[in-house]
């Protein structure tokens, strides 16, 4: 038999004033169940909370009632002093008397029948309450980085830093990501390479960081705190133990016409290759496509001229597996490239390049040394149009968000040709300026005071060669929309900042949600902005949206505390709000008939199937099973279940039920 | 009809609407008392049966109210809830239910004003209507003929 | 298209056009591609962008210029700039509208008038034949114009390289498209 | 084979042998060509400039009496016809409504059942498959593939891959011997219906696009629409005006020139017809070598 107390807070007079707690508390003590009801002037007080703790003990109370403020105010208060009292927090439930009533209504019968109904309510709720004890779920402290970029390498030094061990994935044969490409960068015009490498270094030393580059995740299973990644090491045919990256191998493999990614394909590398000098590992790795062993089992000239023999042909792609408490993605971006646009000559042009593109001519570590010189001719161009928002807020070709960084890179990119050739001109062509960051307007200010970079308001229809020269055909929309054409040396667009290509199935291996867009979904837009829906899954750099250095960096260190914090305790406890699948005694098991349809619509993929068995293992059953440690507890799944057989603790169907039944005043 | 005050449920889930009738209570935006407030983790948990067993039991009008779309707080659940309603709805409508007893809005936790105004107009439409009465007047008889025609055509 | 002709005044060009031709103005963002590659640009006193800039606006007074435009007479509907335009705004079928609205509240811009001419000579050979038939045509033009030494040096030329024939070829039964014409006109006062 | 026919009035006067010309090329691949009969016009830029129903009507008709004839397919070589009849099918299709007073007003049925091809769309699907065998002469020239607005524009009527650089008058004409030239006016607007209102704006646009085709070097212009060819061909002297200089560059049609690649006599496909001269094309002519 229930014995509930129920107690009735006049929050000062921000209750009483409207509602006659007198009343209401001498209405609660003849509901069925109730064995104690009173009011006082504040509960939350100590004194007040003292009264319900001696109140508990004094009529051995089952579950408390309190009429105040609203439970996103007080309830942890509450449970606090219930458990004080000696019953499980979960059965103090609380009355919204203050923000639902008094505060919205006038003192009248009206007022006071609502708050007895309310109370009556939730005291037939704490009558079907049952105690729940939170979840405790063991933490694997270390860390799983997917991602090698600038991003990625904050988030794992940080990690690792704090003294977890930190395991870092990086698909391609180097870490450094596009950073790693970049010549200068805004607002400082810092050489990129120099504040990046001495970071790459770092990660590959750190005592507490696993590097795998050329390795890319094959499988995510498992919930917060206890990952099971799989992760395929692909065939170096290399072995990285002996090499010594001496280099003797790509100096002499003949296949040297592969387009050479790192220089943005404007220069070529050999099919034995390290990506770029400062590389780490500044290793070999074969690209087995272009390699004319692997295609036509001729030359071998690596194996022969490696002097420490570790170059090996058969090597395989491995698998390990590992045991992840949580993981960063920070797989970061793409770019569009020129034959997205048919209108500038479906990237026809050998003189119109992108972004990246121009960092690598202008990069001293470039294919031209650092000389902007046109990739035509090699000429240096006299006259640079660049075209902001290529791609970015274009409806027509499917990108309607704004890139973000375009404004800022390309004032950088009309700033560098100036420095180093102050007689050419160069002309942007932008619809706004975006410079909203530290330092950022003053930094566009400066390319148009001091390095006389000529701006246009206007897109350009439309650009087309003539005697090698590349016509722009533009608008200046602040000059009446006369008409503007360039007869250019050299076009740079600033093309449209994309995901991966790969991004949506890293983004299901992950399962982790996504926009349209394929960016990775964060849990939530302000709040939640590094966490994604699935716990312990975080987000770092351009993967969830177009980020610049500093963005991607913060939100890197952010998701990394993130994680600092989960790995604080060896064991993780959570609220026990979680859905659980009745039982019942064989040989039914469980009224669940496994359709399974729960599986289906839980947002986060916290519902198996289980098989029971009996002991000789033949499968008895087919049902659901929760996964506490993924289960949010939203309830979807308790909806949607055809004969009831999933419940969801805290807002079971007999507590929602007995609650409707009891503001109805109907005996239940 | 002027002395009738109607019982009006509302379903609401815990991290927009609840907190936007908060709002209201904080910033003093004074309604309607005739509506009951019941809490849900959110809307993808109500079970619209659940609706039906408090009209059977006096309610005159029900309010389901959640995050807007896209804002849940456990991405999809409002989703769930909407796709379900319009199935519901159409099975209500079908038959002969007055499905404009069931009012289904988003209200988020900034919305305090945007509540008040909700309780305040499904009031007074529910008053309009008088109490509800008709559960037994459904014809389960002619749904069942019309449903064995809609199968046998 | 029905009410064509009953337009009360204080409903804008911009809501008729969104409601007649489904053209949003306020979808263009002004970037001004649709200029830049206009072929006329140059030619034009209201730039493709300025028209729907002005539609945008819905300033006192920016009705009458734009349908006293010249511009609204000169694009090509050669589709250059909604093919490229990012916000997809059908251009040409704006000018079109504003063309029809001009003639109705005749306000065309006289440097226009030759075009229009040619467009109602046109009209009406049709009306008239079915067909058209360049000899008509230039003709009717040149009475409506007045230019009539415009061309008469390739007349002959083009009659002996049988480019030219006066015999008028005509649909056979005429009476349709005048029909058709009438059926209009009725409907929704065309321009005529 | 049988395909329905949709000359358009430019067909019959200024530009006949375009018409000439297709159906030389479709007799030899053993293609007939039949006429919609009692056809009218489409209404042109004058109707869509002047009145929308108009514009929509008119093409409507013709679509009306083709389908009434039992024609699944129809070609429409004039590109400014192709236009009209496709943009009001394509309205009445999406719209019920002007469907609906779309009828009234022609007084026929209409179910939009009827293809509509272009003069390429034609080649491609039933010249070339038989082309190889009739193709006798090499056209040994460089030529300008000039497309203009309405074969590449609007992007919802027109078909071509890529409407910014088109490639389909460049394989026929590859198929025909010539060499096409890469150059940057394909698509620009040669003035259209401004022949007669507005020359002097004729002159400036057509100019251009010679002046381009000139500079790279083409000998002869490739076109498949009777306004850019009477534009290009019959406005030279104004257009020597424009840009002081004199380009006597020959402007045909595609079908033309496919025409002499199948040998069919410069007479027979109206070469004569032409204000400049088209000898020095017809001189390029060279037998194939097998």
């Amino acid at each position: 038999m229930a014995r509930i107390g129920v107690f009735i807070c006049h929050c000062g007079e921000n209750i009483s004033a409207t509602v006659d707690v007198a009343r209401l508390a001498e209405e609660a003590s003849k509901m069925p169940g109730v064995a104690y009801a009173m009011d006082y002037k504040y509960m939350c007080s100590d004194p007040g909370q003292t009264k319900i703790i001696e109140a508990i003990k004094e009529y051995k109370l089952t579950g408390i009632v309190v009429g105040a403020c609203s439970p996103r105010m007080h309830e942890a208060t509450f449970r606090k002093a219930a458990e004080k009292g000696g019953i499980n927090p979960f059965l103090c439930e609380i009355a919204n008397l203050r923000e639902h009533i008094s505060w919205v209504h006038p003192r009248s019968e009206a007022t006071t029948k609502k708050a007895i109904d309310i109370v009556r309510t939730i005291v037939n709720k704490v009558k079907q309450d049952t105690p729940l004890y939170p979840i405790k779920v063991p933490v694997t402290k270390t860390a799983l980085v997917i991602g090698g970029g600038i991003a990625g390498i904050q988030a794992a030094l940080d990690i690792a830093n704090a003294g977890h061990q930190v395991i870092m994935v990086e698909k391609s044969p180097s870490i450094g990501g596009h950073m790693s490409q970049l010549s200068e960068t805004f607002p400082t015009l810092d050489c990129s390479q120099c504040i990046l490498t001495p970071r790459m270094v770092e990660v590959a030393q750190h005592p507490n960081i696993t590097l795998h580059t050329f390795a890319e995740v094959e499988s995510v299973s498992g919930f917060v705190g206890n990952f099971d990644v799989k992760v395929r090491l692909k065939a170096r045919s290399v072995d990285l133990s002996i090499c010594t990256g001496c280099g003797a191998c790509w100096q002499k493999c003949p296949s040297k016409k592969i387009p050479d990614e790192f220089n943005a394909g404007l220069s070529f590398r050999t099919a034995i290759y390290s990506p770029f000098p400062q590389a780490v590992p500044n290793k070999p790795v074969i690209d087995r496509a272009n390699c004319t062993w692997f295609q036509k089992q001729k030359c071998g000239l690596c194996k022969k001229v490696c002097p420490v023999g570790a170059i090996d042909y058969d090597t395989k792609d491995e698998f390990i597996d590992l045991k992840i408490g949580a993981i960063v993605t920070a797989t970061g971006f793409d770019i569009k490239h020129t034959d997205f646009f048919p209108e500038y000559g479906y990237g026809e042009f050998k003189d119109v390049i992108d972004g990246l593109q121009f960092e690598r001519l202008a990069s001293a570590s470039g294919p031209t040394n650092g000389e902007i010189r046109r990739p035509s001719d090699g000429q240096i161009p006299e006259k640079i149009v660049f075209l902001a928002c290529s791609g970015s807020r274009d409806k027509a070709k499917g990108i309607e968000y704004c890139s973000k960084i375009c404004c800022m890179y390309t004032a950088k990119h009309a700033m560098l040709y100036k420095h180093k050739h102050h007689e050419g001109n160069a002309y942007i062509f932008y619809m706004d300026i975006r410079s909203s960051g530290k330092n950022y307007d003053e930094f566009v200010r400066r390319a148009v005071e001091e390095d006389d970079v000529h701006y246009i308001r206007g897109r350009v229809s439309r650009i087309y060669e003539k005697n090698g020269k590349l016509i722009v055909k533009g608008v200046d929309t602040l000059m009446n929309s006369e008409p503007v054409e360039i007869e250019a040396d050299m076009v740079v667009l600033a093309t449209a900042v994309v995901a991966n290509p790969d991004a949506e199935s890293v983004a299901q291996k992950m399962h982790i949600s996504y926009d349209k867009h394929h960016f990775f979904a964060e849990a939530h837009p302000k709040l939640k902005p590094v966490e994604t829906n699935t716990a312990g899954i975080m987000l770092a750099g351009a993967c969830q949206s177009a980020k610049d250095i500093p963005d991607a960096v913060s939100q890197a260190s952010a998701a990394a505390s993130k994680i600092i914090g989960l790995f604080s305790t060896d064991v993780m406890t959570r609220e026990p709000v979680v859905a659980v699948i009745n039982r019942t005694m064989p040989p039914l098991f469980t009224t669940c008939t496994g359709c399974l349809l729960c599986m289906e619509v839980c947002p986060y993929h916290a519902i198996e199937r289980e098989e029971i068995k009996d002991r000789a293992g033949n499968v008895l059953k087919i049902a659901a099973k929760v996964n506490a440690g993924l289960c949010q507890g939203c309830g979807t799944c308790v909806a949607f279940c055809r004969n009831k057989s999933i419940d969801l603790q805290g807002y079971t169907n007999q507590q929602m039920l007995s609650e409707v039944m009891a503001l109805l005043n109907k005996p239940f | 009809m002027s002395e009738f005050e109607p019982k009006i449920v509302a379903f609401v889930c815990n991290w927009c609407t609840y907190a936007g009738a908060d709002l209201a209570g904080t910033s003093r935006t004074q309604y309607a008392p005739n509506v009951r407030i019941v809490r849900f983790p959110c809307t993808g948990r109500i079970d619209f049966m659940l609706l039906m067993k408090a009209f059977e039991n006096g309610a005159d009008g029900i309010i389901v109210s959640g995050c807007h779309p896209n804002d849940c707080h456990y991405t999809s659940g409002n989703f769930h809830a909407r796709r379900r309603w319009i199935v519901f709805r159409s099975l209500l409508d079908f038959i002969g239910f007055d499905t404009d007893r069931i009012t289904f809005s988003w209200v988020s936790a900034a919305e305090g004003k945007k509540w008040a105004t909700l309780v305040n107009e499904v009031t007074e439409q529910i008053q309009s209507k008088g109490p509800f009465t008709d559960l037994d007047k459904l014809d389960f008889v002619q749904l069942k003929e019309s449903y064995d025609e809609a199968i046998t055509k | 298209m029905h009410e064509s002709t009953t337009i009360k005044q204080n409903y804008s060009l911009k809501s008729q056009l969104e409601e007649k031709v489904g053209v949003i103005p306020s979808h263009c963002y002004q970037c001004g591609k649709c200029t830049a590659g206009c072929p006329l640009n140059d030619d034009m006193d209201i730039k493709p962008n300025q028209v729907l800039r002005m539609l945008q606006a819905e300033q006192p007074g920016y009705e009458d210029k734009l349908l006293g435009s010249l511009s609204i007479w000169l694009c090509l509907a050669c589709d250059t700039c909604y093919s490229r335009c990012p916000q997809e705004v059908k251009l040409s079928q704006v000018m079109d509208f504003l063309r029809q609205e001009s003639v109705r509240q005749n306000k065309v811009n006289n440097q226009a008038k030759d075009i229009l001419s040619f467009h109602k000579a046109f009209l009406e050979t049709i009306e008239k034949n079915g067909k058209l038939n360049e000899v008509w045509l230039t003709l009717n033009y040149k009475l409506k114009t007045l230019n009539l030494i415009q061309d008469v040096q390739k007349a002959p030329s083009m009659f002996l390289k049988g480019k030219l024939n006066p015999i008028p070829n005509r649909v056979h039964n005429v009476k349709e498209i005048e029909q058709i014409f009438k059926r209009i006109s009725d409907n929704e006062g065309g321009e005529k | 084979m049988k395909i329905g026919f949709y000359p358009g009035c430019s067909l019959e006067g200024s530009s006949k042998e375009y018409s000439q010309s297709l159906f030389a090329v479709a007799e030899k691949c053993g293609v007939t060509l039949e006429e919609i009969n009692d056809w009218s016009c489409c209404g042109a830029s004058a109707a869509h400039s002047l009145n929308h129903d108009l514009s929509i009507a008119l093409p409507a008709r013709n679509l009306a009496l083709a389908e009434k004839q039992q024609m699944t397919e129809i070609v429409i070589p004039c590109a400014a016809c192709y236009s009209r009849l496709a943009s009001s099918q394509k309205s009445m299709l999406e719209d019920k409504s002007v469907l609906k007073k779309t009828q009234g007003y022609i007084d026929m049925k209409f179910d939009g059942n009827v293809q509509l091809l272009t003069v390429f769309e034609f080649l491609q699907k039933y010249i070339f498959p038989v082309a190889d065998q009739y193709i006798v002469n090499k056209l040994n020239q460089k030529t300008a593939c000039y497309y203009g607005c309405l074969l590449a524009r609007p992007k919802d009527l027109t078909k071509l891959e890529r409407p910014e650089n088109p490639m389909e008058m460049e394989i026929i004409m590859e198929k025909a011997g010539a060499t096409p030239i890469d150059w940057a006016f394909k698509t620009e607007c040669c003035g259209a219906g401004f022949s007669m209102s507005r020359t002097d704006l004729v002159a400036k646009l057509s100019g251009r696009i010679l002046e381009d085709a000139a500079e790279r070097g083409a000998e002869s212009i490739i076109v498949a629409c009777p306004m850019c060819q009477s534009n290009l061909d019959l406005r030279r002297p104004e257009i020597k005006k424009q840009l002081k200089k004199d380009i006597n560059i020959p402007v045909l049609f595609i079908t033309q020139a496919l025409g002499l690649s199948m040998g069919i006599p410069a007479n027979d496909l109206g070469l004569n017809n032409h204000f400049v001269p088209t000898g020095k094309t017809v001189s390029c002519i060279v037998k194939k070598e097998v």
